[in-house]
């Protein structure tokens, strides 16, 4: 689950860590208002998706009237796929210094890490790149947590030695809140120096588990597929999907399973118009969904469904398939390679129902493409 | 002879009254694997499908005597049952479990390491040693006895493998999905280094996917002229646009590491054969073990 | 830093952990108020001590007549040796079994222990030596707490399985309370399961650590030494002091020195008056005050300061004991023996204000005793 | 030869731009410690005493190896300077703080055992190895070489037997106090262990207190035939009151173990010589070890 700037500034704030004040704006008249109150203000598009700066979507506005222009300006524009509905107003920063302070998961040392670095802004990444050095990080033991010695020493390592005090309570916060959210990746991006000598977070991101959603039921992120709506459609149904350019609707069970399945799709000549995995153990009734779900997307022209019965049974897929023919009423052409645990009964299943199933996927895939194109002629 | 499982193993269920579970079992008492235990919280003193049931695993090791678990818990509470294991002196847990927590894991993880513990998964299918043992969901039918190991990130991929395998005649010694989520236990690594000193394992396939480095590092680190023994390898998600997710937090695309072709060139450097379908692993591992495996399929 | 049970009850309450109803009564007026609210109460003395029951400190009032009487009953009693100045009030439970819940510091495993059993009440001390099977313990790894898995092996271990489900957050919120509190001790005892089935805290302890009351510096416990003037003298000094029963005045620093010279004093045919460590690296205002307090005790006829500097400075002890003994006009005799860091500096400037120290705290020791038995007479 | 700390150890000092660091740095170095560094954050790169400051104990290893550290730091921040020096691979850490609250030395010792290192203290007066080095504040002067290891709960009753036996005649090879806190590091036991495989050590002086069992475990797991040194005991706090303890917790745990009967009754049994006074201490001492040490004193 990702979030909007503005709903990460709120919970930064609410775990102790300083941003500037702001308010939300929906309409250039908003803005007015917060010009009015809060002085010269920086104008932000929210949009869950970076690179807002470079698309024009910041802006500064010293004045009410140059608040309200530069709302108009933002307010309706595409960044990235995304239409921006709100702007973030916030009191303009005097900045003399910009820092990095972020926290990811790190699969390869299976702990999490926290990133500090003097040199923060748009180009951290490309300052990991040239000048490695200028990265600290530290690998928190995920029991213990950053201790007081590590966090100075991550900030002496850093070249920050001289504001150690104030940035010390800023890392134990972010990764307080990093754990009490189960976030996958938290930035304050820039962290900026102001004039005053204050540290304050101008922009932020943060990303939370999936898997963790259980545990954070009253939250609400920014809906990153709300412009697509086969990929919200796809959300309401718990399905594990995402868009494609490509023609051939493919279902399958498990990642791996489902991204070779791309692979051949593409080695047969075809593209695939989405990934779609039903996961492990799937019911009848979510192959059912997954198969409505592609049958509405009118880019495709043929329908492969790829399974592997391990913890899916081949019954419960057959009984899916079945139905979702029958009620859907298909246009398009539809192959199913279907093999693993419970396979017999599932393959006669779809034999009495006039569905002649696949033995092996690179069948089943040439197959699709073919019977695709020959439906497209 | 085979790495991790053997017909002797004495395995543990958690979660056996659960309804995976409780399939899962009955799957692997028909494949001869000897289930020996299970643990409910609550239902202890009690049989399910002809296994003793007991309330916490400490109990059930010190009464069963159980070495390996496999582990079909809710994810909420997946991650203690790991932990739970582990304190109670398993030697080895397969955790089948999808969805858990990272932070769960991440924790779980430095407690199973801290206790000198073997785990697969999570989010995995678990592993066979063909003919003798099977502990989590790879579908029993597909195994044949024979010399190749198989090691892989994806449960499907995984028995697509094996299916080929045996159907092309070529058996396995074990087969382990290590699984296919960010925060594992055992890594590629320490599987195929397990592989190089398992005298009955002739060739080895591995099947990798997009995402993280673990492929590179067993390139670096075990593949290579020490390794003595061919190994086929695989990577799935060639064709995935970088940047989209897959499902698993796995297949996200992080700098220039965990791509396709990172790993493939990492592969091809240790001198590993590469292939491009599931087809061709199978052609190039029949090949690799000279002859087809003689014994009968089971 | 020790509380009093309803001062233990209301931090229970506020971590999560049922407690029964009840108020604070300091005249049996207000304990009639108290039942007139809550109906049948016990009544219940409140001291920093344990064994109030047996000393016919609580009491059960099923009407606001019979309150009124047993509050005038416990209010002035004395339980060893503290007056009860105050009765808490609460609601009588219907218990059908009692169960025992504590954490400690086990200094040999160096662990916080939890532990639990099914046999509660005032007897659980016997239960341990007779039955140590019924106590079940868990210590818990202090970075990790009690983990879920250990918290329900505990509990099935303690023969409690089928109340796992109410136990185990119990459990949880006893432990978070001791690490937010830096407790040494705390106890539900006993743990009351109820006739309707619930879980209550029906009496409690708690103890906390008092190297990190800086940590808690709100926190107002009992006052567990107000009926002895100079141990609350002594706690405003900042003193660690005890009142012991003899006539011999001691201060030393370093408890293993001032029990050593307490052990001394005894054999010399003495006794101590009170035990008093000055501490490392005390300066001569600390050894000044210490000297204030002691001459200050009418039990007190001979004064014996035995200092061994490590951390602490002969020069600063002797400054000490020199302004004291001037500004105290000292009647009982001062025998000093003084070595250690600085020791040639202080035993000079002792000997120029015209005190011999003598050098072996055996030596010390014997002189004390033998000055003040002829003082006395 | 000694234990623990020798002439070549090379010394750090945490808190070494304090009050009480500077004061003891001194006499460390007076004794002729070879004091190599000292760490304050936010002073690193100035000197201090002659002595190069750095701001984390990460870097003042890196540049100066130092090997011991001696910690003088305030109590709410010491736990974390223990677990920083454990972290940046110091073998011997000397706490000599005193206050620290008990749950973060109970942290800070798993700390210290995970990462395999020692700890003495912390409310230590620290360790002398006599005529060679010092870490902590036991006074310098009534040190003597010789051939009695020393270890006690006690610090200023370990000045005293120091200074009976070096006035007796009677040199040490190292003095260890081990400190009188609750949660501790270094146990008599584990002392004692190093002096029975020290050769120059001929006989040891144990000086303990009521509280706890380290007594009775290093009695019956150390002492005993296979020690083949003498054991001269002395246990502290013999006429001290029994505590005022709340609540039924902490007897639970220890039962009838921590008084001075139960310990002077272990040491016994175990075939210590058990003594009244510090001067039988000294007395038994020098009639164990035969006759006087050499030595010269300093």
């Amino acid at each position: 689950m990702k979030f909007l700037e503005y709903q990460v500034k709120e919970r930064f704030k609410a775990a102790g860590i300083p941003v500037p004040d702001g308010r939300l704006a929906r309409t250039p008249d908003e803005a007015v208002l917060a010009a009015g109150a809060l002085g010269p203000i920086a104008i932000k598009a929210q949009v869950p998706a970076g690179g807002r700066g470079k698309a024009g979507g910041i802006k500064l506005a010293k004045t009410p009237m140059e608040a309200k222009r530069a709302a108009s300006e933002i307010l309706g524009m595409t960044i990235k796929g995304f239409k921006v509905r709100e702007v973030w107003c916030e009191t303009a920063q005097e900045i003399t210094r910009e820092f990095y302070l972020g926290l990811t998961l790190d699969r390869d040392a299976r702990k999490p890490v926290l990133i500090l670095s003097a040199q923060g802004g748009m180009e951290i990444e490309e300052v990991a790149e040239s000048h490695p050095a200028a990265i600290a990080r530290l690998h928190a033991d995920p029991w213990r947590g950053p201790l007081p010695f590590e966090v100075r020493d991550l900030i002496f390592r850093a070249g920050l030695g001289p504001l150690q005090g104030q940035l010390a309570p800023f890392i134990n916060r972010l990764y307080a809140l990093a754990r009490s959210f189960d976030a996958l990746t938290i930035e304050i991006n820039p962290l900026a120096l102001t004039r005053d000598g204050g540290l304050v977070a101008t922009d932020g991101k943060l990303e939370i588990d999936e898997n963790a959603i259980f545990r954070h039921k009253d939250l609400h992120g920014a809906d990153d597929s709300d412009d697509d709506p086969l990929e919200a459609e796809a959300k309401r149904r718990k399905l594990t999907y995402v868009r494609l350019d490509g023609s051939i609707g493919v279902i399958g069970n498990g990642a791996g399973l489902v991204m070779n399945t791309l692979d051949l799709v593409q080695r047969e000549g075809g593209r695939a118009a989405n990934f779609l995995d039903i996961g492990g153990g799937a019911k009848a009734e979510v192959v059912h969904s997954a198969l409505e779900l592609i049958n509405s997307d009118p880019n495709v022209k043929g329908i492969l469904i790829n399974i592997f019965g391990g913890i899916t049974r081949g019954d419960e897929v057959a009984r899916g398939v079945i139905d979702a023919s029958r009620d859907l009423g298909l246009t398009v052409p539809l192959v199913v390679r279907l093999t693993g645990t419970r396979e017999d009964e599932g393959r006669r299943l779809l034999q009495e129902a006039g569905i002649t199933p696949k033995s092996t996927a690179t069948e089943a895939a040439h197959t699709v493409v073919e019977l695709a194109r020959e439906a497209s002629r | 002879m085979s790495i991790l499982l053997a017909r002797a193993s004495r395995v543990l269920v958690q979660g056996l009254t659960g309804r995976e579970g409780s399939f899962h079992t009955e799957q692997m008492k028909a494949y001869g694997t000897d289930v020996v235990a299970g643990v409910s919280p609550g239902k202890g003193g009690s049989t399910h499908l002809g296994v003793p049931v007991y309330d916490t695993v400490a109990e059930a090791v010190r009464v069963s005597r159980a070495e390996v678990t496999g582990i079909f818990v809710p994810a909420p509470f997946a991650a203690d049952a790991i932990m739970e294991a582990a304190a109670a002196g398993i030697a080895l847990i397969v955790c089948i479990t999808e969805g858990i927590p990272l932070y769960d894991m991440v924790r779980a993880r430095a407690f199973v390491l801290d206790a000198g513990v073997r785990l697969i998964g999570p989010n995995c299918p678990g592993l066979v040693t063909a003919g003798e043992a099977k502990v989590g969901i790879i579908p029993n039918h597909i195994n044949r006895q024979g010399t190749v190991g198989i090691v892989s990130r994806s449960g499907t991929l995984t028995y697509e493998v094996i299916q080929g395998l045996s159907q092309a005649g070529c058996g396995q010694t074990t087969s382990v999905g290590i699984g296919g989520d960010p925060i594992l236990g055992l890594s590629f690594s320490e599987v195929l280094r397990l592989f190089k000193d398992d005298a009955a394992t002739r060739a080895v396939v591995m099947i990798g996917e997009i995402g993280g480095s673990d492929e590179e590092h067993a390139a670096e680190e075990v593949i290579g002229p020490g390794f003595g023994k061919p190994v086929i390898g695989f990577i799935s998600g060639r064709t995935a646009p970088p940047g989209k997710r897959m499902g698993h937090a796995g297949a996200i695309i992080s700098g220039n590491t965990g791509t396709a072709a990172s790993k493939l060139q990492a592969l091809k450097r240790a001198g590993a054969e590469v292939c491009d379908t599931i087809e061709e692993v199978v052609a190039a591992t029949v090949a690799a073990v000279g002859q087809p495996s003689s014994a009968a399929p089971r």
